[in-house]
């Protein structure tokens, strides 16, 4: 019996995250529009955007190879499944033991793989350019998100994320410094990683700047449907990835009832809502970095991440 | 063995370094080859005194190869390659005279202190040989070294050939056959000489060594 | 069982003794090669049924050839029998390859001959139980690769390639050599004897020290790395792919052999300098890759990356045995055992794609090819396989073997020498950074080669390559997924492995449902590769199908944006160098000394601009050019010697004379 | 004394010699000289049958048997490749006819000088022996007449002969010390009985004779500062006279030098001789290492080669032990037989390129493949690498050393790799890349070549139990 109930969440669990995400990053649009002082599009905007696109037909360039139309169904499947991976209102899922935290980065990883190969076929300037930047921006960004995930691996004992949730949440785990290194280092990742202002402007679309959007530049209809939710779920991965592992607090143990599920699910709508408006509040305040000024962003990030690890290594309490 | 036989052998060893000594002061090319002469007598009449005082019939046919071939023969053939070919007469030295002098004394100090450290068990007359030849061979050595002409070169090598005769000699009971092999090989050494100074002098104009360093294999 | 392995190996001579005549008659290179592939799989077959079926027997065969009173000993244990499946998987990929491949080859004469025995050599490397067959193999090995490395000798730089990586060889073998007198010192030339003698922990040190210059300096470590890039290119593709898959793994086994099976308890520091080399190799050498603008280049590169991976997990295996935990060096054991399995896998078809390449169109330098995507679809998508696995991406078996190792420095904190503290966490950075390049590092290759448009008329016309080289590259690919999705049972087929060399092995996987693979216990972490293939097809169909059916399936061609410039020609698009030069300007100003060098003409002259990058191999300039310039130095001062006069020579004879006097008479 | 197979073979090269001289033609000499080769051969072949007794005069035990084996094996050989080398240089013009009257004669003489030296038990015969056989190279080498020919003769002939004199003189001193032990007259020189009583000789006076004997016979084993003869006297001369000094010359003089070590290893109280072979072992390997660099001659380079290898077999038998000895002996016999088939090589790559200068040649491999190959085996050989016999050698010599003495095998190791940089860098230039030089192909005898580097590489693999046990017994006499 309980195999179909996990059956169940699991399927609730996906189709959940796969609801919110364009909700989300209406949410933190309409934040950013009411502190710059104007209205802002209406929260469902990103909803209409993609039923918009799914209906327009697909221009595509006269080069693009099969691939170009393949990889669109890639990079929302990894992004997908990384995302349901990610525990949000429960913990304990039906295929929380199939993959562990590596493993969601290595899929999210592809998912970049696949996106730069895109970029580069249709065999403009632009492609080329998006696809460099996001390859360099990620050759910091990756070992950095790694070796976070290595330090709260070694304070957690397990790179699974529900034990590492579990294990955040019961009250063995302490004030760390590794921790606070770990979580300021995971937020400048989440940043890199979803082209949020610092790194890139994802509201633009001036080439010499953009970086994410260079590689889907030559993207239209259905395909660029998939991207924009692919991007959204991943700006949800990441918050909800933060919220899991540096908030624990509520979340529904594998086996509670409906109703420990039920207010699980209300405390993370309002953790995303608080991270989001957070989210905002930082991108309104700080402008887009010049693009070689992100390598030491990043590496700043790289550096608080490895001093976690070695801190870690070093001693057990820190 | 009485000491009068001894004092005697003793001394015309010793003559026979002396010899040696007096081609290293020699700069003319025929005044070294009158006292290459002389070392070779010295060198027969030591050897036949050697062969009286050990009663050994076979050193006296040594002495007599050692005068004949070598006080006579090798001189006088040389003289008249000197003067067939026409070779310039005087011999350039390396070093100074007094420096290879200086050489000569220290080189004889060494092989005396070599020679009668290491033989305390041998017999005095034996060892004294020993200590003269080794003293022979590296003054002949020294004479190769220190000259520039080719001919005079050639003499140095012989006079180092009569250091071994005498050790040869003071070994007493070494067989003959090595002594007439001894000989033997000298002379067939002198033939290929004579026939390569005329090679040579046929070649290049003059003797002298440094005009062979010319044609050294690989130039630089 | 053994029997079978030498009559194979001994097939394999015979036919490298027929190549001479082969290489004269037309269809010879179908026949030799047909004979290799056949000769190879019997004896992959074999080694699989050794390994699978009886790991615990050891036949073993001793021949009267080799020294006169010992012979040459032959043994099959499982660690052989392993790499005999790897050396043989790859020679058998690289033979069916070399059927279609084979008809490039301008002279067969040069190459044909010494397939075969450079395959013998491999394979009697991996049978040889005493250290005189041990050794003749081995450089036997580096003589044959040396002869097909230099088979294109018309170029210059061919020559050159061979001659250092020949004098890079005999350094290592040499440092062999050292290593085994050390060894035999005890007990004469065999395994067995030297494992009997327990050799004392002082030598051990050195042997250790001495086996990672002569295997390292095989394999490629960094600081013995320079002959790599310039000799595995040069070779024919199924030789380089030979080369780079399987020689240096062969490499591995010797270190592996010597330092885990034969020497006694290791000592900690061993660990250490392990790591110390293996962690830059594995960023160096990809950093390295990325500059670079030849394929073959690129990929000789990144095979440094890859085996400083191993030797990692085989560092992090050393250190954990050293303190006795014996179960989690089984774990890091296993994962340099599968890194080596996977590696020799995609670098073949990383190499016979680059071979196909080149076939078609005769050009291995990136910036003249693109587009080939339309043009050799199949070899595109084999190739495609090939990048996504070596970037460690999960559907494939690169993430796997990196997976495991990563869950090994995770459980390393338990070591106590503070030495270890300090360096695995470095390791563990340099390993991360390392996997991010390769991904750039492949996503350049990949796009600039296959993909947007041809950037020369080569590339434009260029055609499919032929039906072998295909089936040679898919079933490569194929074994790729296979081994990304299962990899429990690879994990399973090693455990007679570690359990002779590190004593432990790891969980048993194939128990656990779905065939998730466990590093240590179900509590700490798992991964099911299959479970997570499957979730994304499901994903990815239901997407199709859903947009499919409801949203609109017209697609129509335009031109691309081209932002107002009118038929932008194929230069526009980004190329090698240009792609690499963010990360170029990160991180190879530091470590390349890299300069954009920009001439600009004088305005009059029609001259165009140039844009020249200038990279200085930091090694090669601290390591290698001051060998050669003490070298020069030293010959030209003892030249001098060969020009005197007669007389200086008789004055060196004389004072010989007086110092041999001085020295016996005083 | 009756014709043994001993005797025998002294008796065929001298009588052989003697026709030799007053026979006048080419052709006719060139046939009789193979002849009287392959009839030496023979002789020395049955030494293994029936074993000869070593009388006052001659001598046979294990050591020698295997020497004069490869001798009048390397002699048979190198007459069938001088055959076609001489006639090839008489048509190109390079020899005129008189110069070659005694050519054959004096190699006949040669060989009669060579293998008394092998048999001869009395030390003086022995030197006779050697010193007959340098004059007769000194004359083969000015065979040519050119300056340079006759700068290296004379070179040659001069520090040859300073050497042997002082060989001799190390004799007298050897007789010397023997003379209160066993008495005056002959059996003094026999070395049968000198070995039997020479733990009583007096010490000192050994060491000094043995001193005198290193540096004699040194110079003509080509040891590093006594070796200025030998590449000019390789370069300069004719090839098969290079193949023969080479391979056989060296190994003689070598030969003699080990009988006069057996001597010193049964009296402890004398200084061990090793510490004086390894240093002098050493310089030459590191010395011709280095001097390889800047040849521009190719006989000349592989004449330094020779000196390397002289001084990697004495640094093995000054290091000493039976594995060691076991090696070194291995190693003369491989390095003679490999190289004499690369002179073979070289000597026709030069009639064919007409030049000597490794500037001049280039694309051998593609001009003369049978030629290039060989060659190219052969260096492979000469380098120390693995399928060939002389890398079992260097493998025993560096693994037996090492752990006593690690820190002159890393030396030794040194010195072998810095020669292979330096061969190898000379023969890629030589094999490979666009053909240079003429390129008419060579009608030259590989018989003789393929023999000698099948024979190696059998070696390599495969070594004979009579040549094994042989070799044992005698490391162990070598102490």
């Amino acid at each position: 019996m309980n195999a179909l109930s996990d059956v169940l969440s699991q399927g609730a669990q996906m189709s959940l995250v796969l609801g919110v995400a364009p909700l989300l990053t209406g949410f933190v649009r309409k934040v950013k529009a009411r502190l710059l002082r104007r209205r802002g599009p209406p929260l469902l905007q990103p909803y209409r955007d993609l039923i918009r696109l799914m209906r327009k037909d697909v221009v595509l360039a006269d080069n693009a190879s099969w691939l170009f139309r393949v990889i669109p169904y890639l990079i929302f499947a990894g992004t997908w499944v990384a995302a349901s991976l990610v525990p949000t209102f429960g913990n304990g899922l039906l295929f929380s033991w199939t993959a562990d935290l590596i493993a969601i980065i290595a899929l999210l990883g592809s998912a970049r793989f696949f996106q730069a190969l895109a970029g580069m076929d249709v065999g403009t300037a632009f492609g080329g350019i998006g696809s460099s930047r996001e390859v360099m921006i990620a050759s910091l960004a990756e070992p950095a998100m790694l070796i976070t995930v290595f330090s709260v691996a070694m304070i957690a004992g397990s790179t699974q994320l529900p034990n590492v949730a579990e294990f955040m949440g019961s009250d063995a785990v302490g004030l760390r410094v590794s921790l606070g290194m770990a979580f300021v280092a995971l937020t400048i990742v989440a940043l890199a990683e979803n082209a949020r202002i610092p790194v890139d402007n994802p509201a633009t679309h001036l080439e010499l700047t953009m970086v994410h959007e260079a590689m889907v530049l030559e993207y239209s209809g259905r395909h660029l449907a998939l991207i924009d939710l692919s991007s959204h779920l991943k700006l949800l991965l990441y918050v909800s990835l933060i919220a899991c592992v540096f908030l624990p607090w509520g979340t529904a143990t594998a086996d509670a009832g409906v109703g420990r599920l039920v207010f699980g699910a209300l405390l993370y709508f309002g953790k995303l809502a608080g991270l989001g408006f957070l989210l905002a509040v930082f991108e309104t305040s700080i402008a887009k970095m010049r693009v070689f000024r992100i390598p030491e962003f990043l590496g700043a990030a790289l550096m608080l991440a490895l001093l976690a690890t070695l801190l870690r290594f070093v001693s057990g309490s820190l | 063995m009485s000491s009068l036989q001894f004092d005697i052998a003793h001394l015309l060893a010793g003559c026979l370094v002396l010899a040696s000594f007096m081609m290293l002061y020699q700069d003319r090319l025929y005044a070294l080859l009158n006292v290459y002469a002389l070392h070779a007598s010295v060198l027969a009449l030591s050897v036949a005194w050697q062969a009286y005082v050990q009663q050994a019939p076979h050193l006296y046919v040594t002495a007599l190869i050692a005068l004949v071939f070598k006080a006579i023969i090798i001189p006088v053939a040389l003289h008249r390659i000197i003067k067939r070919l026409g070779i310039h007469r005087e011999i350039e030295n390396v070093i100074g005279i007094g420096l290879t002098m200086m050489a000569g004394i220290g080189l004889v100090a060494l092989s005396m202190v070599v020679m009668l450290r290491v033989t305390p068990s041998a017999d005095a007359l034996a060892r004294e040989d020993l200590a003269f030849a080794l003293s022979v061979v590296l003054l002949g050595l020294l004479i190769m070294v220190t000259r520039r002409n080719a001919v005079s070169q050639v003499v140095g090598f012989m006079s180092l050939e009569n250091g071994l005769v005498l050790a040869a000699t003071g070994a007493k009971g070494m067989p003959l056959v090595v002594e007439i092999s001894v000989a033997f090989s000298v002379l067939i050494a002198f033939i290929v000489i004579g026939v390569f100074l005329f090679r040579i002098r046929e070649r290049f104009d003059s003797v002298d060594v440094q005009e062979l360093d010319r044609f050294r294999g690989e130039r630089r | 069982m053994i029997a079978v392995a030498l009559w194979s190996v001994a097939a394999l001579l015979a036919l490298a003794s027929a190549g001479v005549v082969l290489s004269t008659r037309p269809r010879g290179s179908i026949i030799l090669y047909g004979g290799c592939l056949i000769a190879t799989s019997t004896l992959c077959v074999t080694a699989l049924s050794d390994l699978l079926y009886f790991p615990h027997l050891t036949p073993s065969a001793t021949l009267p050839i080799g020294l006169p009173w010992l012979g040459a000993h032959f043994r099959l244990d499982a660690l052989s029998a392993f790499f005999l499946v790897v050396v043989n998987l790859g020679g058998a990929a690289a033979s069916l390859f070399a059927l279609g491949y084979g008809r490039h080859e301008d002279s067969p004469g040069r190459v044909l001959p010494f397939y075969p025995a450079y395959l013998a050599g491999m394979n009697v490397v991996v049978l040889a139980n005493d250290a005189f067959s041990f050794l003749v193999a081995w450089e036997f090995m580096s003589l044959t690769s040396w002869a097909m490395v230099v088979s294109h000798h018309r170029e210059a730089e061919n020559v050159r390639a061979g001659y250092v990586y020949l004098l890079m060889a005999s350094f290592g073998t040499l440092a062999l050599l050292l290593a085994f007198g050390l060894l035999a010192s005890g007990a004469g030339y065999d395994f067995d004897a030297i494992r009997a003698s327990h050799p004392s922990a002082a030598l051990s040190g050195v042997v250790v020290i001495l086996m990672l210059l002569g295997a390292g300096s095989k394999a490629g470590l960094v600081p013995l790395h320079a002959w790599l890039p310039l000799a595995h290119p040069a070779a024919p593709s199924h030789v380089s792919g030979l080369m780079s898959g399987v020689m240096t793994k062969v490499a591995v086994y010797g270190f592996v052999r010597i330092v885990f099976d034969l020497l006694p308890e290791p000592v900690w520091w061993w660990s250490m300098v392990v790591l110390l080399v293996g962690g830059p190799s594995a960023t160096l050498g990809v950093l390295y890759a990325l500059m670079q603008r030849d394929i073959k280049r690129v990929l000789a590169y990144s095979t440094i990356e890859n085996i400083g991976i191993i030797f990692t997990g085989l560092g992090l295996a050393l250190a954990f045995k050293a303190e006795g935990l014996d179960w989690v060096a089984a774990l890091a054991f296993t994962a340099a055992m599968l890194h080596v399995f996977n590696h020799a896998l995609f670098k073949s078809l990383l190499f016979f794609g680059a071979g196909a390449v080149l076939g078609a169109t005769g050009e291995r330098d990136m910036e003249k090819l693109g587009g080939l995507i339309h043009r050799m679809p199949k070899t595109a998508f084999a190739v495609l396989v090939g990048c996504v696995a070596i970037s460690a991406l999960p559907p494939f078996n690169g993430f796997v073997s990196e997976w495991l190792t990563f869950q090994a420095i995770l459980l390393s904190p338990q070591l106590p020498s503070w030495g270890l503290k300090l360096i695995i966490p470095a390791v563990g950075g340099l390993l991360a950074l390392a996997a991010a390049f390769a991904a750039a590092c492949f996503v350049k290759l990949y796009g600039i080669s296959f993909l947007g448009r041809p950037r020369s008329d080569v590339a434009a016309s260029a055609h499919e390559t032929d039906r072998f080289s295909l089936t040679a590259m898919l079933v490569l690919a194929a074994f790729c997924l296979v081994a990304g999705i299962l990899p429990g049972l690879f994990i399973d087929a090693l455990a007679p492995v570690s359990k002779n060399m590190v004593g432990n092995i790891m969980p048993h996987q194939v128990g656990l449902q779905w065939l998730t693979i466990v590093p240590i216990a179900e509590s700490r972490s798992s991964y099911n590769g299959l479970l997570v293939f499957l979730f994304a097809a499901l994903c990815g169909t239901t997407a199709a199908t859903a947009i499919h059916r409801f949203a609109s399936d017209r697609l129509r061609r335009a031109p691309a944006w081209d932002c107002g410039y009118p038929d932008p020609n194929p230069a526009i698009q980004y190329s090698a160098s240009s792609f690499s030069q963010p990360i170029r300007r990160v991180f190879g100003s530091v470590i390349f000394a890299a300069r954009e060098i920009g001439e600009m003409p004088p305005p009059s002259s029609p001259v165009p601009a140039r844009l020249r990058v200038e990279l200085h191999d930091l090694i090669w300039d601290v390591l290698y050019a001051p060998i050669a310039k003490l070298i020069g130095f030293a010959t030209d001062r003892i030249n001098i010697l060969q020009f005197l006069t007669i007389r200086r020579y008789l004055t060196l004879v004389f004072v010989a004379l007086i110092v041999l006097l001085l020295v016996v008479a005083l | 004394m009756s014709i043994d197979a001993l005797s025998a073979i002294l008796l065929i090269p001298a009588l052989s010699a003697a026709v030799l001289a007053i026979l006048p033609g080419y052709r006719l000499t060139a046939k009789l000289n193979v002849v009287a080769a392959l009839a030496t051969f023979l002789t020395s072949l049955s030494l293994f049958v029936v074993e000869p007794a070593s009388g006052q005069y001659l001598l046979m035990d294990d050591l020698n048997k295997v020497f004069i084996v490869l001798t009048t094996f390397v002699s048979l050989t190198t007459s069938v490749f001088s055959a076609s080398y001489i006639q090839h240089e008489i048509e190109i013009g390079r020899l005129a006819p008189a110069f070659l009257r005694f050519y054959h004669a004096m190699y006949q003489t040669l060989m009669f000088a060579m293998n008394l030296a092998l048999v001869a038990n009395n030390i003086g015969l022995m030197w006779v022996a050697v010193e007959v056989a340098t004059l007769t190279t000194v004359l083969m080498v000015g065979i040519y007449r050119t300056h340079e020919a006759l700068e290296a003769a004379w070179k040659y002939f001069i520090l040859g002969s300073v050497g042997i004199a002082l060989a001799l003189f190390g004799t007298i001193l050897v007789y010397m010390a023997a003379r209160p032990v066993v008495g005056e007259g002959l059996d003094g020189m026999v070395w049968t009985v000198l070995v039997k009583h020479a733990a009583q000789f007096d010490p000192a006076l050994l060491n000094v004779a043995f001193a005198f004997l290193l540096l004699g016979y040194g110079t003509k084993v080509g040891l590093a500062p006594l070796h200025a003869w030998l590449p000019d006297a390789h370069a300069e001369g004719p090839t098969p006279i290079s193949a023969v000094l080479s391979g056989l010359l060296l190994n003689v003089a070598l030969y003699a030098l080990l009988r006069f070590k057996m001597m010193l290893a049964v009296n402890s109280a004398a200084i061990a001789p090793g510490p004086l072979m390894v240093t002098m072992g050493l310089i030459s390997v590191i010395f011709a290492a280095l001097m390889l660099y800047r040849r521009r001659d190719i006989k000349r380079m592989f004449a330094y080669s020779s000196i390397e290898h002289m001084g990697i077999i004495v640094f093995a038998f000054g290091m000493g032990g039976p594995l060691a000895n076991f090696a070194g002996l291995l190693h003369m016999t491989m390095h003679s037989l490999t190289k004499s088939a690369i002179f073979f090589a070289v000597g026709h790559i030069a009639q064919v390129k007409g030049t000597q200068k490794i500037a001049d040649i280039g694309g051998l491999t593609v001009t003369n493949p049978a030629l290039g190959w060989g060659l190219m085996l052969g260096v492979i050989a000469i380098v120390g690498l693995p399928p060939l016999g002389i890398f079992m050698s260097e493998f025993l010599v560096v693994s037996s050393t090492f752990a006593r003495a690690p820190w002159l095998t890393v030396i030794l190791v040194l010195g072998i790799i810095i020669a292979l940089g330096g061969l190898w860098l000379r023969i890629g230039a030589v094999m490979f890349g666009e053909p240079k030089g003429k390129t008419a192909p060579a009608e030259a005898s590989y018989v003789p070549m393929f023999t000698h580097l099948g024979l190696v590489l059998m070696a390599g693999i495969y070594l004979p139990p009579v040549l094994v046990t042989g070799f044992q017994n005698v490391a162990k006499l070598l102490g």
